[in-house]
């Protein structure tokens, strides 16, 4: 292909995608830098961009709060229990869908669609699941514990509402873990594995001394998308705990959608926003350096 | 002939409706290199595959050093395969590659270490043994998957058309070292290729596959110079077998051959021989190095062009429409397109197939 | 007027100089072979061609007119690529007929042309079948008509035959030339075998690492090759090299030697070279072999034969020295047998040590 | 019993308590959502006496006062379901135009540079509520707050990544000689972009297109903050019900079973590339 790309061409591929950026995306985010220097909110009655400058004391008053400390080192908690336990039990499936069986290729079709429910949908079917007279207490514990299963209030313990919060994104994600996993497993040439076989290793030591090698950079792009993503946990605690018990499970998208619409803190909310931008952009830029790009 | 290492019985493999291997038996000696030949979709690498265990037959039995294997699993026929392409283990380095089949078998780390290095050094490959394997060059990652094999010392060891993606110069080299290393280590090979001239060279013995059959079996000059049908004839030997088809007669003492045109092929000829032949619709062969130009040569033609192979210059005659043929001429030879030339085949090397079957129904002077 | 000329043409890649100072004309109908091993530049070279590179500096002429920037799509050249441009989901027919269709001829004028092409090609039969049907022959023949459908001036060959089976290969070589024969299109062809190329070439321009080394005639080549190098390339199966020291220059010859072996050569080389070490060549097919000692012949030691067909490829030892001769199919050979070998003294070369230049 | 058999016990256990665990949370919830008010509570698996009702429900709130205090749910759920389509597929189209485009600039010439191809990443990447403070400022200001267009507008914006990605996997699919070889044959390389590459890319359109549509049509936070009234969405509506405060057990089964039926059902229509579309592209299935 010529080097320089025609006129027409270098047109199409950038224009649209700057404007719709721009409009979109960018001036926002121009804004929210604005925002987070001023004091404002709509409640004072002026036009956003007339509220007074006052510098960084919205970024010391968010660095003293402990709700926003909180929320994040919660949020945080939550991805490092989270992401761990669906890798494991991703991998455990995937290297037990290797052997070939007739409706294997069913079951794996059944075993991803969580992944494609809206996470909205899923955090009601967990809502209803774990209410006093729900399944969970009435059948399942039932079963176990008898009577005293229904005194369970899931929702009103601090910690027993994270261990909802947890489950319902374990039962959703697990899929994604085991999907790539799976096809990454079952990507790896056949003739490996029969090299491998006709040498005297066994089907144990293939996985690991080939197949798992062999995905070693795909189980780090896996786990980075994957903790990128639990960061962002919302709709299971906005739908499920309501942040509740008082702010036991709130996370920290949660906190910042409060402050801005139901505090109308606006300049504050900006404030944090940034904080948190800064944090995960220097995180997941050292993650992908050090995983991805190392690959 | 020495001890009988693999046996191979009427072995049947199909997938789906197409039979990829059809009742091919055959049996390799100790330290023999044993080449399966045949054009690509001929059955020769599913016959590999089945010795090795990557592919159960549907019918048939293998046996290895008299033990029949056919049941076992790859890892308990003591056999090793080279495959061609993603030969090597790219994640690791050359020498745990090599070292890969003996961590399977609990060796003593020691004897590991010293069995990978005196392998590294018949195959020179001291220069790479700590660099990744995916990262070294093609002949060398070959290398590198055959010394993989020999390190186990197999008792039969099995090659899938290792050198085809492997640039012309280098694989003339390793095809002389593979003999080499071959003959020294006195390791019983089975070797897979499309390559007719690879097959030539390398093997102590051919067996020539077509759509799942074995054709034939022999001695490379014994495949040479004596093919049985007119497909081994024509596949086996560069450039191919010139064929002249047409009507056989026997006039006096000559042998004509009556095609598009009248073609005088030989004078003096034992009548009684060929007289069975005569009238018979047939298609004669003969090599181009069997025929040479001179001034009493039988068959006239014109020069179309002239081609270079290696170490000799081929030069194309037309004899007439239907019938054109091919032969050799010193490399350094001045002919020109367009010159009319006389051949004289080589009546001991003339090959006479019938034209229906295809089968070799005479070849003069045996 | 020649019909295509390149002249002074370099081509970088930030600091890699990918091809340096390349000339040459081609005439109509002829056909340039381009040999060299991978990574020479030979892709480089035929995409500049093509117009779908410009090249660092240089001229690319098409029947005198100056067409170094003229865009593909004006040049009227077709090019067959390693990878052949078949799109998968459609037949041949659709193929083949797709750049016909991109000029927007008129739908009967499409359908002559594609089956005046398939007959030629001998693929009329399988116009209707999906490509992952044909065979590999079938599959560079379905190519090849593609881009001469367009009746190009000029046919860009990059290692059609690089994918397919050694034996269809050998046919194909033929194949082609005779097409070119009837259709008279001028052909540049790149190959990495040098056989092919000297097969397949009226002209052969050996190309190693991005430098033109030589453009002459196949046999020009074999006589008299530029530089070692060359030699060494162009020879299968292998040549021999060897260092030797020049004893002494006479008027038409000079004598060689090699350890006690002395070999007189009828050439005229310059008196500096006397008592100085250059290298000498020769190729297997120029050495004899003989049971008995002959006038002039050295004594060996078989080390290896390897049956080819036609003849044997049989390494020698002679005094710690291996040389590969070829003897004829029905010589009997064993391991070990001591044998006479003769080189014809007027086939050896003689190369610089240090440049690599052929002496003469 | 022969030891061989043991791991194949062991392997079919593991696979059996999978299958549960995926499978009972919503099959559970299918068979809530046809319970009577009566059975929502008791521990039997089955419906005894299956009814239509809640979904009836949804469909004419008025029937819902009875149960609630707060009647913010009071619209239809046609109306979000149609808002919901409406966006998403507007947003599907718009983001894979312009994807489209911008994947072959970067496939062959990465055009539109390594930066903004990073700044698409990180804008998946990064939380969508650090973004939610000044995206809600400014389409209020711009007059398109609680106004299906804004959402249309930023969910184009935010899933043109996967587009990008996505597409560029399958255009690096595609030989570049097959583009070069139709150059030569006297394309421009305008036709070259539509006679060659659209046909050949047009199974990546799809899975692109099908991946953005299961985005936008699964977004909540974004959805959440610029609806009011009329713009209000599915999953809104959704949570609407789950947040609502009085026991509607049946009816919020039910409107969450039917905002997942498109999802799922576009899901299995690309299953084999959901693993590229999760990776943007990074890993191929």
């Amino acid at each position: 292909m010529p080097e320089r790309p025609p006129r027409s061409i270098k047109i199409l591929a950038t224009l649209p995608l700057n404007i719709l950026l721009n409009g979109v995306l960018i001036v926002p985010f121009a804004i929210m830098i604005y925002l987070a220097f001023v004091k404002w909110s709509p409640l004072m009655g002026i036009n956003w961009w007339e509220a007074p400058f006052i510098a960084i004391s919205n970024f010391q008053r968010a660095l003293s709060d402990s709700r926003f400390i909180s929320a994040l080192s919660r949020t945080a908690l939550f991805v490092s229990v989270v992401v761990p336990l669906e890798f494991i039990l991703g991998l455990v499936v995937a290297y037990i869908l290797q052997s070939e069986f007739i409706g294997k290729k069913y079951l794996v079709a059944l075993l991803i669609y969580p992944l494609m429910l809206p996470p909205v949908v899923v955090a009601t079917v967990f809502y209803l699941f774990f209410q006093p007279y729900g399944p969970v207490n009435n059948i399942f514990l039932y079963y176990i514990m008898g009577k005293r299963a229904l005194d369970i209030y899931w929702f009103l313990d601090p910690t027993l509402a994270l261990v909802t919060i947890i489950i319902a994104d374990v039962w959703q994600w697990t899929p994604f873990m085991f999907l790539i996993l799976y096809s990454g497993l079952s990507a790896v040439p056949k003739r490996l594995v029969e090299a491998a076989e006709v040498l005297g290793a066994s089907k144990w030591r293939i996985f690991w001394t080939i197949r798992l090698p062999l995905i070693k950079p795909l189980i780090l792009i896996a786990l980075v998308l994957r903790s990128l993503e639990a960061l962002k946990v919302f709709d299971y605690v906005y739908v499920m705990t309501g942040g509740g018990p008082g702010t036991a499970t709130e996370s920290i998208s949660l906190y910042i959608y409060r402050l801005a619409i139901l505090y109308q803190d606006i300049s504050y909310a900006a404030a944090v926003s940034i904080i948190v931008l800064l944090i995960i952009m220097i995180i997941s830029r050292v993650a992908i350096y050090f995983f991805i790009e190392k690959r | 002939m020495s001890r009988v290492v693999l046996r191979v019985e009427n072995i049947v493999k199909t997938f789906g409706k197409t039979i990829a291997v059809n009742d091919v038996s055959f049996e390799v000696y100790e330290r023999e290199l044993f080449t399966l030949l045949g054009p690509s979709g001929c059955g020769k690498t599913t016959t590999l595959r089945v010795i090795a265990g990557l592919e159960r037959p549907d019918r048939g039995r293998v046996y290895i050093d008299g033990v029949d294997v056919t049941d076992l699993p790859p890892k308990d026929r003591n056999v090793c395969l080279v495959f061609q392409e993603y030969a090597v283990f790219p994640h690791m380095s050359v020498y745990d590659n090599i070292a890969f089949g003996l961590k399977a078998k609990r060796i003593s780390k020691l004897d590991i270490d010293n069995r990978v290095r005196e392998v590294a050094e018949l195959l020179d490959l001291q220069k790479v043994l700590w660099q990744k394997a995916g990262k070294i060059s093609l002949s060398e990652q070959q290398r590198t998957a055959m010394a993989r094999c020999i390190v186990i010392e197999p008792k039969l060891l099995l090659l899938d058309e290792p050198l085809s993606l492997v640039d012309a110069k280098i694989r003339e080299r390793m095809r002389r070292e593979l003999r080499k290393m071959q003959r020294d280590l006195g390791v019983t090979m089975v070797f897979v290729t499309h390559d007719q001239l690879e097959a030539l060279m390398l093997s102590d013995r051919i067996a020539v596959m077509r759509e799942g059959k074995l054709i034939q079996v022999g001695r490379p000059q014994e495949i040479y110079d004596n093919p049985i049908n007119l497909f081994v004839a024509s596949f086996i030997g560069s450039p191919t077998m010139n064929f002249l088809e047409g009507v056989l007669r026997v006039v006096k003492d000559k042998l004509i051959l009556e095609s598009d045109v009248i073609i005088e092929l030989m004078r003096g000829i034992d009548t009684s021989l060929y007289s069975q032949l005569d009238g018979k619709k047939v298609i004669v062969g003969f090599r181009p190095e069997d025929a040479f130009i001179s001034p009493e040569g039988l068959i006239k033609g014109v020069i179309q062009y002239t081609e270079i192979a290696g170490d000799k210059k081929i030069i194309h005659l037309r004899v007439s429409d239907k019938c054109s043929i091919r032969v050799f001429v010193d490399l350094y030879a001045l002919v020109e397109v367009g010159d009319v030339a006389s051949i004289q085949v080589n009546p001991l090397r003339l090959h006479i197939f019938d034209k229906e079957t295809g089968n070799k129904l005479l070849r003069a002077g045996v | 007027m020649t019909f295509l000329v390149v002249e002074h043409m370099c081509k970088k890649y930030g600091d890699k100089i990918v091809l340096h100072d390349i000339n040459f004309e081609v005439n109509k109908g002829e056909i340039l072979a381009v040999a060299g091993p991978p990574g020479a530049g030979k892709t480089t070279l035929l995409k500049i061609i093509a117009g779908l590179l410009t090249p660092t500096t240089g001229r690319v002429l098409l029947e005198g007119r100056d067409i170094t920037n003229t865009p593909p799509y004006e040049r009227n050249f077709s090019m067959v690529f390693e990878v052949p441009p078949i799109y998968p989901d459609r037949t041949g027919y659709e193929n083949i007929a797709f750049p016909l269709r991109l000029k927007k001829l008129p739908r009967e004028e499409i359908t002559r042309r594609v089956h005046e092409i398939a007959d030629l090609l001998g693929i009329r039969h399988i116009l209707d079948r999906k490509p992952h049907t044909y065979s590999g022959g079938e599959y560079q023949r379905v190519a090849l008509a593609r881009a001469l459908v367009t009746s190009p001036q000029v046919l860009l060959l990059d290692e059609p035959l690089k994918a397919l089976d050694a034996k269809i290969r050998e046919e194909m070589v033929t194949w082609l030339k005779n097409l070119q024969r009837r259709l008279g299109v001028t052909v540049i062809h790149a190959t990495h075998d040098p056989l092919e190329a000297m097969s397949i070439g009226d002209n052969v321009m050996i190309l190693l690492h991005g430098v033109q080394k030589q453009l002459s005639k196949p046999s020009e080549l074999l006589n008299k090759p530029l530089d070692i190098e060359i030699d060494e390339y162009i020879s299968i199966p292998a040549l021999n090299v060897f260092k030797v020291r020049v004893e002494e220059v006479l008027e038409e010859s000079a004598v060689i030697s090699l350890g006690n072996l002395k070999i007189k050569i009828p050439t005229r080389i310059s008196k500096s070279y006397e008592g100085k070490e250059i290298y000498a060549s020769i190729r297997p097919i120029d050495i004899s072999i003989f049971k008995s000692e002959q006038p002039g012949s050295f004594k060996g030691k078989v080390v290896m034969s390897q049956y080819m067909g036609r003849n044997q490829l049989v390494t020698v030892n002679v005094n710690d020295i291996s040389l590969r001769a070829i003897a004829d199919k029905t010589f009997r050979i064993e391991r070990d047998d001591s044998i006479y070998l003769q080189l014809k003294p007027e086939r050896i070369r003689l190369y610089d040590l240090n440049t690599g230049k052929i002496i003469t | 019993m022969k030891l061989s058999i043991l791991p194949k016990i062991i392997i079919a256990c593991v696979i059996v308590v999978f299958i549960l665990w995926t499978l009972t949370p919503v099959l559970w919830m299918i068979s809530l959502s046809f319970k009577p008010y009566g059975e929502w509570r008791t521990p039997h698996l089955l419906p005894q006496k299956p009814t239509i009702d809640n979904y009836r429900m949804l469909f004419t709130p008025q029937a819902l006062q009875i149960f609630i205090a707060y009647t913010a749910i009071i619209e239809p759920v046609t109306g979000p379901l149609t808002r919901s389509l409406i966006v998403s597929i507007t947003a599907t189209i718009i983001a894979v135009i312009i994807g489209f485009f911008t994947a072959y600039g970067a496939s062959r010439y990465n055009t539109p540079g390594p930066f903004v191809l990073f700044f698409t990443l990180l804008t998946r990447m990064l939380p969508p509520a650090t973004f939610l403070t000044p995206i809600m400022v400014y389409f209020t200001t711009l007059g398109l707050f609680d106004n299906i267009a804004g959402l249309i507008l930023l969910y184009s914006a935010t899933t043109i990544t996967y587009a990008i990605w996505i597409m560029k996997g399958f255009i690096d699919a595609i030989p570049v000689e097959w583009e070069e070889a139709a150059l030569m044959e006297g394309a421009k390389p305008l036709e070259v972009l539509f006679k060659v590459v659209l046909p050949i890319a047009r199974p990546g359109l799809v899975v692109s297109g099908l991946f953005i549509f299961l985005m936008a049509w699964t977004e909540l936070l974004f959805a959440l903050v610029l609806t009011n009234v009329n713009a209000v969405t599915l999953p809104v509506q959704i949570s609407k019900y789950v947040t609502a405060v009085g026991a509607l057990w049946g009816t919020q089964a039910a409107i969450a079973l039917l905002g997942s039926i498109i999802p799922v059902i576009i899901g299995y229509m690309i299953q084999r590339h959901l693993v590229t579309g999760f990776t943007f592209g990074l890993v191929r299935a």
